[in-house]
C-alpha cells in the first residue's frame, strides 16, 4: 500500500508533495536533477494570453527567511507552452497542473478554455493572487464578489477542474475561500506571496525595480499555517497548501492545519532536489507518528477534538 | 551538475576584502568549461535564504580543487569568509556556459578584460587559452592597489595591463583608458566586470567579436525562477535570455546590456 | 544642534526611536538597564477598561526570524496603570505613549478620557489591531467605517493627540489609513502583528494556547516597509514605522519608507539593550549617508525623485 | 543582572543528550542565589530568534565560572551544544529570584527533589545549604539510566535517591514513589521539574513546606511581555505573577500549577 498517496479533483496523486508554480519553469531544469516522476504532481509556470517579458531586473531580493520576488508573470504564452513546453511532461508519470493568470476576464477565460483542453493538463489554478503585476491578478484576489464572478466563467470554460490560488493580502481569506467555492471551484491554492518591499540604503530606492514584491519562504509559514487552519474549516473543497515548506516536518504541519497536498516554491531555490527528499523522509516520519496513511493527518489539527476552532 | 558538500582546503584574504577559497570534490571534476560559475549555500538556516552565485576562477582537475575568488560584501560572503580549512559548503554546480574556447586558434591572439570581482573567470580562461597554443593580454581594471589581486598570475600567462581609479596602480582611470594609451592588438576580446565597464567597453571597441559574461542577481541559479532575464538586442519585446542558463557568457552584442 | 530629533503630534522626540506597546512593559524592567532618558519615546503596554489576565499559556512560540504571541492585552487596568504605574516616569525625561484597547466604543472612550489627562502621558495609541482577543481590538481594525467612527469617538475625548494603530491584516491598508485621518487621526502607528499559527506535531495542536497569534520580528519587516511606503505616500499625518525593526540600518529603511519616528518591539526581547544601542549608532550612519538631520530621510524612497509610486 | 560575552570553558555530554557546560565571564560574580537562571542567546542571526533560559546549575565564585547542565532539545539547545572552547555565549543574567536559604536553620534538613532537566539548579543549592550547615536529601527522577547525571555530585553533599521510569536505575518509577517507598524526613522541600511531577508532588505532601521552582515559555525573561504568567491560588481571576521576574521560584501553594 502506498501511504503517501491523496486524491484530489482531477489530480491522483503518488504522494501530497509538487512544485509550487512559478519556482519549476516549465519542469526541464529540475528534470536535470530527479526523475520527475517521483513527484506528486507539479504546477508549472503561469500562462497567459499573450506572451509577457514581465518586470524590469533586479526581480528578486532577500528578506529575513525570506524572499520577495517581482518577476511579473514573464511567459511565452499559452499557445507557446501548450505547443512547446507542455509535451515534455509526456515522457513523465506525473499529473500537471496549469497555473493560469489574465488582465482580465476574457483573457482568463481564454487560456483556460485553450490549455484545459491539452493533454498533459489535470488541473487548473486560477492565479488571482499575483502581485507583481499592474492589472491583471491581484485586483480579482482581494474582492470576494469578482473572484467568484470569475471562477464561474472559468468554470464555465474548462474541461479540467479548478483550483482557485488565494491571496493572503485580504482582510478575510475564509470569505474569499467560500465565495470561490460557491462559484464552482473545485480546489484552492493556498497561500500567495505577501506583499512586501525592501529598501537599498545606498541607493535609498527600493531593491527590486518593480518596488514592491510577493514574499515567499519560510517567513510566511505562520501566516499560512493559520489561514488553512482557518479556511479548511469553512469550506469542504480541498486545499493544496503552500508558504515556506522546506521540510518534510513543514509538510506535516501543513497538512494537520487542513492541507490536502503541499507545493513547494522557493526552497527548490535553495535545494533543488528539496521535492524528492522530503518525499522520502515522508514514509519514516508516518511511522514515527504512527499514522497509517498519510491523509489520516488531513485537518488533524482541529478535526480530533470535533470542535471547530474559532481563530478569528 | 550537481549538488554536494565539497570540503575546504585553504581561505586566505589575498587582497582588500578579496578571498581566495579552495575547495575540493567529487564535482570538480566536471568544471572543464571556464566562465561557468557555482550556487554555493553558506549556511544551513535561512540567514541568508538564497544560493550564493560565484565563479569558477581556477580548477585543478587531478586533485579535484576547485579556487574561487569572491569579495566580502553582504551577508553571505562574510559568512563564506568565515569558512575554515576542514568545513564544508554546499556548492551547486558547474552551472550555465562558459566561454567558448574553440571561436580562436592557436597562435592568435585574446583580449581578457576584466573589471574586479569580473577578473576571477578569466584566469582559468587565460590558462585553458594558453594551453591551446593562444596568445594573452590581460587588462585589469581595479579600484586602486590595494583591491588589485592575481596581477602577477597572469602575467605568467601574457602580458598585463592595470588600471585603478585612484591611479596608484597602473594607469589611472578605467580599462578602457588603458585600451585608449595601449596599441593593443588582438583577434577575439572575452570580458568579464561590472555592466558599466561592458558598456563603456562595447561603446569603445563596437566592432569587436567576442563574449561577454554578464551578471544578474539570481534566484534558482539553473533557469527556472525567470529572475535573471535579458532583453535581446533586436530582438522582440518578449524575447529574453537567461543569464543563468543561457549565460552568463554571451556574445558580444546579443544581449541588451 | 541634535541630528535626531524629531517632533510629532504631541511627541518631542530626541530621536526617532520607542520601545513599541506590549514589548516594554511599564517600562521598569529596561530602567534597570540604562537611563530611559535616552529614548526619543516609549509605548506603554495596552491598557484597557477592566483588568485583564490575558490567554492562556503558552502564549509565545517561534517561527523563522520572528514570534508569535497571544498574551490577550493582559494589563492592571486604566485606574491602577493611571496610579501604579505611569508615575514611575516622572523620573525620567520622555514622552510616553499610551496604548489603549477595548472590546466597545465605550470601552475606549472611557480608557482615552481618562489616561490622555494623566500628566506622563504625551499622546494615546488606539489599539485596533490586536489580533489576540476575541471581542475588541481586530474587528476595528480591519473595516475602514468602524476604524473611522471610532477614531472620531476617541478624539472627541481625548485631551492627548491619538495615533492609530493600523493592522497588517487587510486587504487595503491605505484605505484604512485614509479613514482615520479623516476622522482624526494625529498620526499613525504601524504596523501591528500578522495573524499567524504554529502547530506541534507531538500534540498535533497549536502550540499557543490561544491557537492563533500576532507575528513579530524580522519576518514581517518587508510588510511593514511596503505598507509605511504606501500609506506615507497617501496620507499627510505622520508615522510611527515599526515591526522586525533590529538595526540602525532598519531604522534608516522604515524613515526612508515614510516614517517619521521607529518603535522597536521583539528586538528588545534579543536583546535589551537594541534601542540605546540603535540610537548611540545613528549619527555615524548619518554621516555616512551624507545626511545633516534624520527628518531628511522621511520618505527619502520616494520623495526625491518627485513621483508618488504605484505600489500596488 | 548583565549582557555579557561570555567565554566557553569546556562543553561535555556527560548523558545521553545532556551537556555540562561551563563558562566564564565578570557577571558570574553577581550569580550568588542558587535558583535564578540566565538567558542565553545561541546564535547571531535570528535563527532561533529569542534567547533560551537555562538554570545556573554551579558558580565558581573565585574564578568566575558558571556551570550550566542542559539537554540538547531543539534548535536552541543543539547550536548551544556546538559551542566551543574558547567560544563566546551571549549571557543574559542572572534572572529571576532564587531559592531562600533562610528558610531553614543549621541543622535542619531540606528534601530536594528534582526530575530530569529540573535537577540544575538544585545542585548549586545543595553546595549552598550544605555550607551553611544544612542536611541534605536528595530525589531525582530520570527517564532511564543513560539520562541520568550528577548522582555522585550530590552524593557527596547527602543522601541520595535515584527513581527511572523504566526502572535501570533506582526506584522504577517517579520521584513520588521513592517518597512513598522510603521513610525520609526532612523540614523544608525545595523542588524544580516538570509542572506533572509539582502537581504530584503537591498532591502527596500536601502539608509540606518549601518552595517550587517553575518553568514557562519564554519572551524577554525579564519581566517585559507577559508571556509567562501563571494565576495565583486564591487571588482574583487578573491576578498573576510572572515566572521570570517574580519567579521561577515560589512558596509551595503560591501559584497555580
Ligand atoms: C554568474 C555570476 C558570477 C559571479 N562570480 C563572482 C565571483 O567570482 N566573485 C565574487 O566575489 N562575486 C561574484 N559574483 C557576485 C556575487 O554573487 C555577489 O557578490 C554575492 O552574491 C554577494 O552576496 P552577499 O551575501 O555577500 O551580498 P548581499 O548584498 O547580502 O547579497 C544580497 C543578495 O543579492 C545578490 N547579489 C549581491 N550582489 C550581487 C551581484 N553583484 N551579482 C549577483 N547577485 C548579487 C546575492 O546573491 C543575494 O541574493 C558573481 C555573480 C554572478 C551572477
Ligand atoms: C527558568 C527556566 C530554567 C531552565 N533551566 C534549564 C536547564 O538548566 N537545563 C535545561 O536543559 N533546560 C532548562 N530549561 C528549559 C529550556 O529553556 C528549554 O529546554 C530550551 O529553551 C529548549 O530550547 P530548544 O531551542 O532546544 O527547543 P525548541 O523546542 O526548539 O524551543 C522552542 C521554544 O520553546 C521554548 N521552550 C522549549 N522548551 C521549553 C521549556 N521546557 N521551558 C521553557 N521554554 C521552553 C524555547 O525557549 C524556545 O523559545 C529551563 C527553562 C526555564 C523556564
Ligand atoms: C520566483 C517566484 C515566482 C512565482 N511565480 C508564480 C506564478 O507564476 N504563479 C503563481 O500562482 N504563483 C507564483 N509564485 C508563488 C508560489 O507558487 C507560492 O505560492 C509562494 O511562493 C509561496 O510558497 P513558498 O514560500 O514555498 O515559495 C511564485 C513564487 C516565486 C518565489
Ligand atoms: C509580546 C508582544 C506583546 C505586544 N503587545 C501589544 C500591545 O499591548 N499593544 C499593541 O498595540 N501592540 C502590541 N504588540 C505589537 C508590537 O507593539 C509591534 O507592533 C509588533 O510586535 C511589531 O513590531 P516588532 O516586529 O518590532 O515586534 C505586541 C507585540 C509583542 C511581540
Ligand atoms: S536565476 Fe532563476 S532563472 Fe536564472
Ligand atoms: S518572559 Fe517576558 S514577562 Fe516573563
Amino acid at each position: 500500500m502506498n501511504k503517501l498517496s491523496v486524491s484530489l479533483p482531477g489530480l491522483e496523486m503518488k504522494n501530497p508533495i509538487m512544485p509550487a508554480s512559478g519556482c519549476f519553469g516549465f519542469g526541464k531544469e529540475y528534470a536535470g536533477f530527479y526523475d520527475l516522476s517521483v513527484l506528486g504532481a507539479a504546477a508549472i509556470k503561469a500562462a497567459t494570453r499573450e506572451p509577457r517579458f514581465g518586470n524590469p531586473t533586479p526581480r528578486v531580493a532577500e528578506t529575513h527567511s525570506g524572499m520577495l520576488n517581482a518577476i511579473g508573470l514573464q511567459n511565452p504564452g499559452v499557445d507557446k507552452i501548450m505547443e512547446n513546453e507542455l509535451p515534455f511532461f509526456q515522457s513523465y508519470d506525473l499529473p500537471i497542473v496549469a497555473n493560469i493568470a489574465g488582465s482580465t476576464v476574457e483573457d482568463y477565460c481564454e487560456v483556460a478554455r485553450k490549455i484545459s483542453k491539452h493533454p498533459q493538463v489535470s488541473a487548473l489554478e486560477l492565479n488571482i493572487s499575483c502581485p507583481n503585476v499592474k492589472e491583471g491578478g491581484i485586483q480579482f484576489g482581494t474582492d470576494a464578489a469578482t473572484a467568484a464572478a470569475l471562477t464561474k466563467k472559468v468554470k464555465a470554460v474548462s474541461s479540467k477542474p479548478v483550483y482557485v490560488k488565494l491571496s493572503p493580502n485580504v482582510s478575510n481569506i475564509a470569505e474569499m475561500a467560500l465565495a470561490v467555492e460557491e462559484a464552482g471551484a473545485d480546489g484552492l491554492s493556498m497561500i500567495n506571496t505577501l506583499l512586501g518591499m525592501r529598501l537599498d540604503l545606498k541607493t535609498r530606492k527600493p531593491v527590486l525595480a518593480n518596488k514592491t514584491g510577493g514574499l515567499s519562504g519560510p517567513a510566511i509559514k505562520p501566516v499560512a499555517i493559520r489561514m488553512i487552519h482557518e479556511v479548511s474549516q469553512a469550506v469542504s473543497i480541498p486545499i493544496i497548501g503552500m508558504g515556506g515548506v522546506s521540510s518534510a516536518e513543514d509538510v506535516i504541519e501543513f497538512m494537520l492545519a487542513g492541507a490536502s497536498a503541499v507545493a513547494i516554491g522557493t526552497a527548490n531555490f535553495v535545494d533543488p532536489y528539496v521535492c524528492p527528499e522530503i518525499i522520502s523522509q515522508l514514509p519514516e516520519l508516518l511511522e514515527k507518528m504512527n499514522v497509517n496513511h498519510i491523509t489520516e493527518l488531513i485537518g488533524g489539527s482541529w478535526k480530533e477534538c470535533g470542535i471547530p476552532s474559532l481563530s478569528r | 551538475m550537481k549538488k554536494e558538500f565539497v570540503r575546504v582546503i585553504s581561505q586566505k584574504e589575498i587582497a582588500h576584502q578579496i578571498f581566495e577559497l579552495k575547495v575540493q570534490g567529487e564535482v570538480v571534476a566536471e568544471m572543464t568549461s571556464p566562465g561557468q560559475f557555482v550556487h554555493l549555500r553558506v549556511s544551513d538556516s535561512f540567514q541568508p535564504l538564497l544560493r550564493r552565485p560565484i565563479s569558477i576562477c581556477d580548477v585543478d582537475l587531478s586533485n579535484r580543487t576547485l579556487t574561487m575568488l569572491y569579495r566580502k560584501e553582504g551577508t553571505g560572503t562574510a559568512l563564506l569568509s568565515q569558512k575554515k580549512e576542514g568545513e564544508t559548503v554546499d556548492l551547486l554546480g558547474p552551472l550555465g556556459n562558459g566561454f567558448p574556447l574553440d571561436a580562436i586558434t592557436a597562435g592568435q591572439t585574446a583580449l581578457l578584460v576584466g573589471g574586479g570581482i569580473g577578473v576571477p573567470p578569466l584566469y582559468y580562461l587565460a590558462k585553458e587559452l594558453t594551453k591551446r597554443g593562444i596568445n594573452i593580454t590581460a587588462v585589469l581594471g581595479f579600484q586602486s592597489e590595494r583591491d588589485a589581486f592575481y596581477k602577477e598570475k597572469f602575467a605568467e600567462l601574457g602580458e598585463v595591463f592595470i588600471s585603478t581609479v585612484d591611479g596608484s596602480l597602473g594607469t589611472k582611470g578605467f580599462v578602457t583608458d588603458v585600451l585608449n594609451n595601449e596599441d593593443i592588438n588582438y583577434d577575439l576580446l572575452y570580458s568579464c566586470g561590472p555592466t558599466v565597464m561592458l558598456k563603456a567597453l562595447e561603446a569603445q571597441v563596437p566592432d569587436a567579436d567576442g563574449f561577454f559574461s554578464l551578471e544578474e542577481r539570481m534566484g534558482c541559479g539553473i533557469g527556472a525562477c525567470f529572475a535573471c532575464v535579458c532583453h535581446i538586442n533586436g530582438g522582440e519585446p518578449s524575447d529574453y535570455v537567461k543569464i543563468c542558463s543561457n549565460g552568463p557568457v554571451f556574445p558580444i552584442g546579443r544581449v541588451a546590456l
